[in-house]
């Protein structure tokens, strides 16, 4: 299995975790992000991810390399989700094991951060009042612009 | 200068167009943007935040050559 | 179900994770603790945890508890094994879900950091060289004496 | 006055048995196992840790009273 993947299809925890079992490891920490029906104060209904995937586990396999190398954990892994959601679903796992939980505690927030932070992934959210939008493009409008 | 563009979600909407050929000037990736901006008055509203230059992350205001394909990246939100 | 528990069967991590799901979180967290093929440099072969449930129960309850009340997260549990145990066995299990992540990773780690200080549980590991041991009972003989 | 005493994993390898009442003098946890520590030699080697009286986690500090149940117990090891 490679260390990070893209998923069109609903992610198991299960099969991550056997992927990472390990006799010399002692802890393992998995983090999922589930689809939440709130977002800044609106209601959400359900959301998209759009994934550009060729750059998205490019830069997703470094995270987890980055991980390994800075907090000397075993064994990381993670998927992200692709495509249309609804609430409850699971839409990124993170599963780290190490010989002590200390490292795979660290490991596994360093792994879900850097994914927010640097893959190129979009999310579509729609809510209860009709609209939809992507997610932080507010932000990313020019000051004395309005996005949408 | 020839270089190939992609756009990616709101810039895709914005624009209309996930993908363009266009024969530019532009040194960087920030020029190009400015440019694009001009061309789609959707773009206008927005800057952009990460570019990528033949599927590796790289800067606005690297320089580019004929022949690459850059990828405007509105900001992620993965997870 | 109870916040705490304590299992004398396997214990199925999918089935606390569906305890936990909640349409307001977006962050879930789940620590393992996995029976280790080596501690302190001696070979483990297997172990058996000593449980005395009573208290084990109702103080595990207040750890939880008190991880809700102190990062405000949503729902939290955690079960923890008992009897004969073999290589990578889980023999505890936490789970922590919140609407932020940041919070159901620190009430993860003061569960488990609780979990292992507080509860009435002793392990006695089986080792390669033939020998057998509970854990941390060498620091508990008085100055002077060894412990076996 | 009466209390009765139970012993767990090291403790009651060390002393080879589980429970048993006694009839004593020691106003705490702390006094009681020195007490039982010369009535099983095995039992010598280790200090208490931690206790529980009448399944509430105590002091070794702490005033016992007729009737409690005290539990000794050593170090603890979950996780």
């Amino acid at each position: 299995m490679s260390a990070f993947a893209v998923s069109a299809a609903p992610i198991e925890p299960a099969a991550l975790r056997s992927e990472l079992t390990d006799p010399g490891c002692g802890g393992y920490v998995q983090f999922e992000g589930w689809v939440r029906n709130r977002n800044e104060g609106k209601g959400v209904l359900s959301l998209e991810y759009e994934v550009y995937e060729p750059l998205a586990v490019k830069e997703g396999e470094r995270i987890i390399a980055e991980a390994i190398e800075r907090f000397g954990v075993r064994r990381a892994a993670a998927i992200h989700r692709s495509g249309p959601l609804e609430l409850t679903d699971l839409a990124v796992l993170v599963g780290v094991a190490s010989p002590h939980r200390s490292e795979a505690f660290r490991a596994c927030r360093y792994i879900i951060d850097e994914i927010k932070l640097r893959l190129p992934i979009w999310k579509k959210e729609y809510y209860a009042d009709g609209s939809a939008e992507w997610v932080n493009c507010r932000r990313c409008s020019a000051a004395g612009h309005h996005a949408d | 200068m020839k270089v190939e563009i992609r756009y990616f979600a709101a810039f895709r909407e914005a624009t209309g167009i996930s993908a363009e050929p266009v024969d530019t000037e532009a040194g960087t990736p920030a020029e190009l943007f400015a440019e694009c901006s001009r061309r789609h008055p959707g773009l206008a509203a927005y800057s952009a935040s990460m570019v990528a230059v033949n599927d590796e992350m790289s800067d606005l205001h690297c320089a580019l050559t004929d022949g690459d394909t850059v990828l405007f990246f509105p900001p992620v939100a993965g997870g």
